[in-house]
């Protein structure tokens, strides 16, 4: 078996979902300075939506995607609205409790509607692919091509629209970003609505190689978290970068050091990472 | 066309602006004199909306401007190129130019030409098209910083002290420029350190110190004030 | 005093300050000049030991300071000011500048826990040096007001204070009199020549040249991180270089 | 506080605070309520800890609760494992988490704002992870049983709940003289002069890292302190002791009450505890109560308990004053320090 | 006239699901009682009031909780599902009086003697013991270890490779994953599928489990699996992707394959009310709380020394209907007594076996 390919193919997978989760909190974070930690509850009730539309509405895995992509982005744009807009003043550590108070809620009323059981999603792609004993099931695939599909879309919509512009341009400067007549809400909200899409479909795309249940975003937002301090806050090739390396590091480090002890590599990466370059592995030029 | 009527800003407890009453007339250059810290960009931020007045009243064209958010500021027609340039330093030298053309980001056509008038304006700037704003040298950024303001379609456009940091040359030019752009008929409000040169294009000019508006005159009686000479122009 | 030589500071490929080497004496008022960016906050900054130059060498009384960080030069006896006026808004004026003398004092988590008689003899001392200092910029008045409840001015006057209350033998003075106005400049110009009188040395940032010509023993002018020029204000004020570059080349506008 | 005259911060206010502590195990209903006050104190101590370097010095630290899993941990293992008895163990717990503190404080403070928080947070993982795979040493999940009670000499017998409130109570008193004092002294000054800036700090001639390790140290030797009277307390202890939740909680508790100040964290933690008991009858729906209200406190409290009623103070005794002073003192708020205040 | 019996369990965070499923059990239980006019206690009809409170699966919440519960509420029993808890409340259960009613099959809950516990599900070990070696005689001599790592975990599986190791066979991997938080166990079980096992330890809730061995074929094992007994056959097999997937396993037996008449009753009124399957978790919270309030009743006496010396007798006399798993006797050390059995699936069948 092509043991070595396997971990390749579980890194990217791996990665992938931790890039997508980690490029929405990269932007809101680089952008508006929120630390948000209620984004792995917005990932969370992503799955769930998903869940939701494909078991009680029996809509298609697709259109699923799409509700659920629609619905987060609101309530991300409402969390910013009545949440975080109030708070635009305050300390940072303000806007960290207060992520985290969202967070409690969502994860309690989630369990109010759906309990707290484990929960499959299926997905239309349950073939697996051989190659020469190199297993690559299909979800597996759709996740990873979905990932670099959504970071080269995102791309595009921030370099080549006036709007992508008028968020790199917030980003940039706040100050020229009024004097030409930005409207700092319209960005802030629409900041939290990419990320609620992004959330919602790398929830969707993993949930069927996986369980959906409340707490399913607890360990990876703080790897998010990891992955846009290695990356640097903001820029977007340094959360994939960052999304791949722990990726990577989770599925070497897994298979050919201890299981038990991958998330201890992931995290130590970090710390020995920081501890010799304390900017970050791509701190400038994010944009 | 522009209006203040008893403003006054405060940042914390220090009144940086105290009774400001003026009025700026359709198609003037008005000038703004006035040492660091007199508060002209403190006024200028008033005008448009990054600061909120803690008193009286700014309007445009019979409309209050005060309590309304900056981009709907601008968006009226009212832009200011504010001190210390503020570009996306990262983007484009057009992409900055662009997004000044952000209030009007529907009408293609009419940004095409407004671009091709700026850039007609500051040729150089069609040469460093493509390179990132923040590479510039200080002359070039500030060109981009005005065409930026230029390519929201201004009907009042302000100008907070944009020949800093300037090499003289450059701020004869921008002079010449600033002139320009007044008689194709936009009206300009120009706060300026170089107070001979501001007045020498200028139509009217205000003093401005520690917040207050101290005098006023058109261009020949503040040229010819004794006052104004020794304390702006240097004797 | 104060000795410099070759300094120059990079920041990635710009020269901030660019080969400068200049002496400042003792006992003098010396005053930096030059156009916006032209590296004269960065000067300071080198000096304190806030950056590191990337190469030169500076001399305090002739002791290489060059590589020392800031708080061992503050120790040397350079103290300053910042640009932007840093106070803590919240608390008294006297609560601010207490603070400012603890780099003389030694105690430590030991004495706080004993409440030892050195931490109490050092309270008092920190104590009465921030009214000594209070007093000497003229504020004794305002001891018990909170800094969010002063004027502009007197923030200028306290931050000097604090810089006072380290027990400086160099003041590094950046832009003291940016945002007050020409009655009270003159006052902190006093300020300044009291410091003076009192065997201190001052080095200041400034762009009001009213202030500058009247009171500066000695000019240097830096212009795109380059010394272009240092004399006396009677020197710079015809030297034809700095007319260019800062103070206006159009002969009506000559300062 | 005594400069604004307010009561709340009055020796007299302080006395009856504690004269209200000591005779609280004769008001209360019953022995939980003994025993929920005593978990709170222990986690005032811990919360104290937090203030010290959150709230003086300005580091968010949020391996914290990692330093109270250390100092559980170190007293658990020690008297369980090894036989020490309590005391002793409890010593080795202060000693254990402040040698860590420095080790990581050494490390770590190089940092500055967010890449700070997000490493401490890294640290803090690892700690967790740590003891729940570290089976050899931590035992892993199963935890550590067994631990030893504390003995008081033959005197009282702290392993009844009463007794051992006043044991904690005695550590928490101490915490917040302690704090007092600290706050007031020229050291306390120095670590708010880091936390308001700290280029201005270091040019009055402080040596930063030696400050900042020095507040790191301490707010984890509080930590570890608080850790081991927990671990003395419940007497079974697991990995889950170093979740991150914990460090959450802490600093709700810290923020709720005031951060940078000398009741606040004792009044936020106290607060907050029997809020979330009191909560309790809602069951698993308890948090859809308590996350909005959460965000309701911060977004209406943002200076927590004693900084809106110090604020409340300064803002009375300024009302004559121009209404621009008030603002100004709103956008410092959050970082007022009572001692200095 | 009511009275409280207590709950403290995991209702939030990782673990709700578990403490969710336990406590449902006891819901219906008291419900059950309630609906048939509460029970006689010296004279008076009394209902039953169940108060439950969360710890989060923490030991010392659960320790607070009890407190609470034993003094707010009075109550004389207190059910939790977990050995953390239970070890926190051992520590002073028999000083203030109350019964800990344990749903875990740690051995060492019972075994260290505490006079006021009560264990509900039967102790590990015996299944252990049945599953090696229906396992080796049937499946293969090496083992690969994938089991899960929570503290509960932890104790199965240092037991389940002693006893590998004791009766020959060769354990070839030990690789346990985080079954409660892991993102994925691709990497984990193809650690494991690289040493060759001939069978497989797996095991934590039943739905990762079913991941795992999902996992664990799409890599290309064709081996058997070893179920821990936390996870339900049936259960996993539906995430797993069907009963083929499972194919070889051997686990508990899952309380609908038990074909008595009060599990099917039981499994019925369960639907009715949850609109789910039930777990075993349930069933036997269940029958516990039904034998608790009959020893209540006849010893008309809520006192816990009084009801626990009397649970053995209310076990054989207590409605059978609502004993789902035919408990009858309770050991010395409170242990209920259940026929342990074992369930394999053969031929896509999950197939009940006597235990030799
Ligand atoms: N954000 C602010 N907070 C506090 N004080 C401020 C702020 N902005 C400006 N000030 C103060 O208000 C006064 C007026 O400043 P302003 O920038 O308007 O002056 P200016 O005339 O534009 O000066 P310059 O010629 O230096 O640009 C100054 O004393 C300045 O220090
Ligand atoms: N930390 C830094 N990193 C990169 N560039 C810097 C840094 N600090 C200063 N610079 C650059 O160095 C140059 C000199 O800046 P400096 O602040 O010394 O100017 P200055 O002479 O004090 O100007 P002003 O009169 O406006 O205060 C500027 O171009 C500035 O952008
Ligand atoms: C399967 C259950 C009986 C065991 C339970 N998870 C415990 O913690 O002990
Ligand atoms: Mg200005
Ligand atoms: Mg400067």
């Amino acid at each position: 078996m092509n043991l070595f390919f396997q971990q390749i193919i579980n890194g990217l997978t791996l990665g992938s979902i931790y890039g997508l989760v980690a490029l929405g909190l990269t932007l809101v974070y680089g952008i508006l300075h929120i630390p948000n930690f209620a984004h792995g509850a917005l990932y969370m009730v992503g799955a769930f939506m998903s869940y939701f539309l494909m078991m009680d509405l029996g809509v298609h895995y697709w259109v699923a995607m799409a509700g659920s992509a629609a619905i987060v982005a609101i309530l991300a744009v409402l969390c910013e609205r009545l949440v975080f807009h109030p708070l635009r003043n305050s300390p940072p550590i303000h806007d960290k409790i207060a992520a985290i108070g969202i967070l409690l809620f969502l994860e309690a009323l989630v369990q109010m509607f759906w309990g707290a059981d484990f929960r499959r999603l299926s997905s239309p792609f349950t073939g697996i692919l051989n190659f020469d004993g190199l297993i690559i099931p299909e979800q597996r695939l759709l996740i990873i091509v979905g990932a670099f599909v959504l970071v080269a879309a995102l791309q595009l919509f921030l370099r080549k629209t006036m709007i992508g512009a008028t968020i790199i341009a917030m980003a940039q400067s706040r100050d020229g970003a009024f004097l030409v007549g930005i409207d700092a809400n319209r960005v802030a909200m629409m900041t939290f609505a990419i990320s609620g899409v992004l959330a919602a479909i790398a929830a969707t795309l993993y949930a069927p190689i996986n369980l959906v249940y409340p707490a399913m975003g607890h360990l990876v937002i703080m790897k998010a978290f990891v992955i846009i301090i290695l990356g640097g806050m903001g820029s977007i090739p340094g959360a994939i970068a960052g999304g791949m390396i722990i990726g990577f590091a989770e599925a070497f480090g897994g298979f050919y050091i201890s299981t038990a002890y991958k998330d201890i590599i992931a995290f130590g990466l970090l710390v020995v990472i920081l501890s010799v370059r304390p900017q970050g592995l791509f701190a400038k030029g994010a944009h | 066309m522009l209006q203040l009527k008893n403003v006054d800003v405060c940042y914390g407890s220090f009144k940086a602006l105290n009774n400001i009453s003026m009025t700026v007339d359709t198609g003037e250059l008005v000038v703004l004199l006035g040492a660091n810290g007199a508060g002209k960009s403190s006024l200028f931020n008033a005008i448009s909306g990054l600061n909120k007045p803690s008193a009286g009243d700014v309007e445009f064209e019979d409309r209050r401007l005060n309590g309304l958010k900056p981009n709907a500021i601008v968006s009226g027609g009212v832009v200011q190129c504010a001190e210390g340039r503020k570009l996306f330093p990262h983007m484009s030298v057009l992409q900055n130019l662009m997004l000044g053309a952000y209030v009007h980001r529907r009408d293609r056509a009419g940004n095409k030409q407004r671009l091709n008038e700026v850039l007609e304006l500051f040729p150089i700037l069609e040469d460093k098209a493509q390179q990132p704003a923040g590479s510039l040298s200080g002359g070039q950024q500030q060109m981009v910083a005005i065409g930026r303001a230029m390519m929201s379609r201004p009907r009042l456009l302000m100008l907070d002290e944009p020949s800093l940091g300037l090499a003289p040359l450059v701020v004869k030019q921008m002079f010449e420029i600033i002139k320009q752009i007044n008689s194709l008929g936009t009206t300009v409000l120009l706060a300026e350190q170089n107070a001979f040169a501001a007045l020498k294009i200028a139509d009217r000019a205000y003093v401005m110190e520690n917040g207050q508006l101290v005098m006023e005159g058109d261009q020949e009686t503040m040229l010819g004030n004794e006052q104004v000479r020794r304390a702006y122009i240097g004797a | 005093m104060l000795k410099i030589e070759h300094l120059t500071k990079m920041f990635g490929g710009l020269a901030a300050v660019n080969d400068v080497s200049v002496v400042f004496e003792a006992n003098k008022i010396n005053a930096i000049i030059g156009p916006n960016g032209a590296g004269k906050s960065t000067f300071f900054n080198l000096v304190s030991g806030l950056h590191q130059p990337t190469s030169g060498r500076i001399l305090l009384d002739g002791v290489d300071v060059t590589q020392m960080r800031c708080d061992k030069v503050a120790q040397l006896g350079v103290g300053r000011t910042f640009q932007t006026t840093n106070l803590f808004e919240q608390a008294t004026v006297l609560d601010n500048l207490i603070v400012g003398h603890r780099l003389r004092t030694r105690s430590g988590l030991w004495d706080v826990l004993i409440n030892s008689r050195r931490l109490q003899a050092e309270e008092k001392a920190s104590r009465d040096k921030a009214r000594e200092a209070l007093d000497f910029v003229g504020l004794s008045h305002v001891e018990n007001q909170y800094i969010a409840d002063i004027t502009q001015e007197e923030r200028k006057r306290v931050a000097f204070a604090l810089a006072l209350a380290t027990d400086p033998k160099l003041v590094l003075l950046d832009e003291p009199a940016a945002g007050v106005n020409p009655e009270e400049t003159d006052g902190l110009a006093e300020l300044m020549k009291k410091m003076v009188a009192n065997g201190l040395t001052v080095c200041l940032i400034e762009h009001k040249m009213d202030m500058i010509m009247g009171m500066a023993d000695k000019i240097m002018v830096l212009d795109h991180g380059e010394k272009i020029a240092e004399g006396t204000p009677a020197e710079i004020k015809s030297n034809p270089v700095v007319i260019e570059a800062y103070l206006g080349s159009d002969e009506d506008a000559a300062a | 506080m005594f400069k604004f005259g307010s009561f709340l911060m009055t020796p007299m206010a302080k006395y009856l605070m504690l004269a209200f502590a000591l005779v609280f195990p004769l008001l209360a209903k019953n022995e939980y309520q003994v025993y929920v006050m005593a978990s709170a104190f222990v986690w005032a101590i811990a919360v104290y800890g937090l203030n010290i370097i959150t709230g003086f010095c300005g580091q968010l630290n949020l391996a914290h609760g990692g330093f109270f899993a250390i100092g559980a941990y170190t007293l658990g293992l020690l008297s369980s494992d090894y036989g020490w008895s309590f005391w002793p163990a409890f010593v080795a717990a202060l000693v254990m988490t402040a040698g860590l503190g420095f080790l990581v404080g050494v490390v770590s403070l190089r940092l500055k704002e967010h890449y700070f928080a997000i490493f401490t947070l890294c640290v803090g993982f690892i700690i967790y992870l740590l003891m729940d795979k570290w089976e050899e040493l931590t035992h892993g999940p199963i935890g550590v049983r067994d631990i030893a009670a504390p003995y008081g000499f033959g005197l009282v017998d702290f392993t009844n709940t009463v007794p051992f409130y006043y044991l904690v109570l005695a550590f928490l008193v101490f915490a917040i003289w302690f704090m007092g004092r600290l706050s007031r002294s020229l050291l306390g000054r120095t670590f708010i002069a880091i936390r308001n800036g700290d280029e201005l700090a270091e040019s009055l001639g402080i040596n930063l890292m030696r400050n900042k390790i020095l507040a790191f140290v301490l707010s984890t030797t509080y930590a570890g302190l608080a850790g081991a009277l927990y671990a003395g307390m419940v007497r079974f202890i697991g990995p889950e002791e170093a979740n991150i939740n914990h460090t959450f909680d802490m600093i709700t508790y810290l923020l709720v009450g005031g951060i940078g100040t000398i009741t606040g964290p004792l009044l936020g933690t106290v607060g907050i505890v029997w809020i979330t008991q009191s909560l309790q009858f809602l069951e698993e729906y308890r948090m859809i109560i308590f996350g909005p209200l959460l965000v309701l406190l911060v977004i209406f409290f943002p200076r927590g308990i004693t900084g809106s009623f110090l604020g409340w103070m300064h803002h009375k005794r300024q009302q004559p004053q121009a209404t621009a002073k008030r603002q100004a003192s709103k956008a410092t708020a959050a970082t007022e320090v009572e001692s200095n205040a | 006239e009511s009275i409280n019996i207590g709950f403290t369990g995991p209702l939030s965070g990782g673990a709700a699901l578990y403490g969710e499923n336990t406590l449902s059990g006891l819901r219906m239980a008291a419900e059950e009682i309630n609906a048939a006019g509460g029970f006689d206690l010296n004279g008076e009809q009394v209902t039953i009031n169940l108060v439950a409170l969360d710890d989060r699966y923490s030991p010392a919440q659960a320790a607070t909780n009890a407190k609470r519960l034993k003094q707010d509420n009075g109550v004389s029993a207190i059910f939790v599902p977990h050995s953390g808890g239970v070890f926190a409340l051992q520590d002073f259960n028999e000083k203030d009086d109350f019964l800990v009613m344990a749903y875990t099959s740690v051995p060492t809950v019972t075994e260290k003697g505490n006079t006021l516990t009560l264990r509900i599900p039967p102790t590990f070990d015996g299944y252990v013991r049945a599953f090696t070696d229906y396992a080796m005689n049937n499946l293969g001599t090496t083992l690969g270890m994938a089991g899960a790592t929570h503290e509960y975990a932890k104790i199965w599986d240092e037991m389940i490779q002693q006893t590998w190791e004791a009766r020959g066979g060769t354990v070839v991997a030990d690789n346990p994953m985080d079954y409660n938080k892991s993102a994925d166990f691709y990497t984990g079980v193809s650690r494991v599928i690289a040493e060759n096992p001939d069978v497989m330890f797996v095991g934590g809730a039943s739905e990762p489990t079913g991941l795992v061995i999902q996992q664990a074929r799409q890599l290309g094992f064709q081996g058997g699996f070893i179920v821990m007994d936390q996870a339900k056959i049936d259960e996993v097999a539906q995430v797993a992707g069907g009963m083929d997937m499972v194919e070889g396993a051997v686990g508990v037996v899952p309380l609908s394959v038990y074909e008595t008449e009060a599990a099917t009753g039981f499994i019925e009124r369960y639907q009715a009310n949850y609109g789910k399957v039930p777990g075993s978790e349930a069933a036997y919270n269940y029958l516990a709380l039904h034998a608790l309030v009959e020893a209540m009743d006849m010893t008309e006496s809520t006192d816990p020394t009084t009801v626990r010396a009397a649970i053995g007798e209310a076990l054989l006399s207590m409605d059978s209907s609502k004993n789902p798993y035919e408990v009858h006797s309770v050991t010395e050390n409170g242990g209920f007594v259940t026929v342990t059995t074992l369930a394999v699936v053969e031929n896509g069948e999950i197939v009940r076996k006597e235990i030799e």
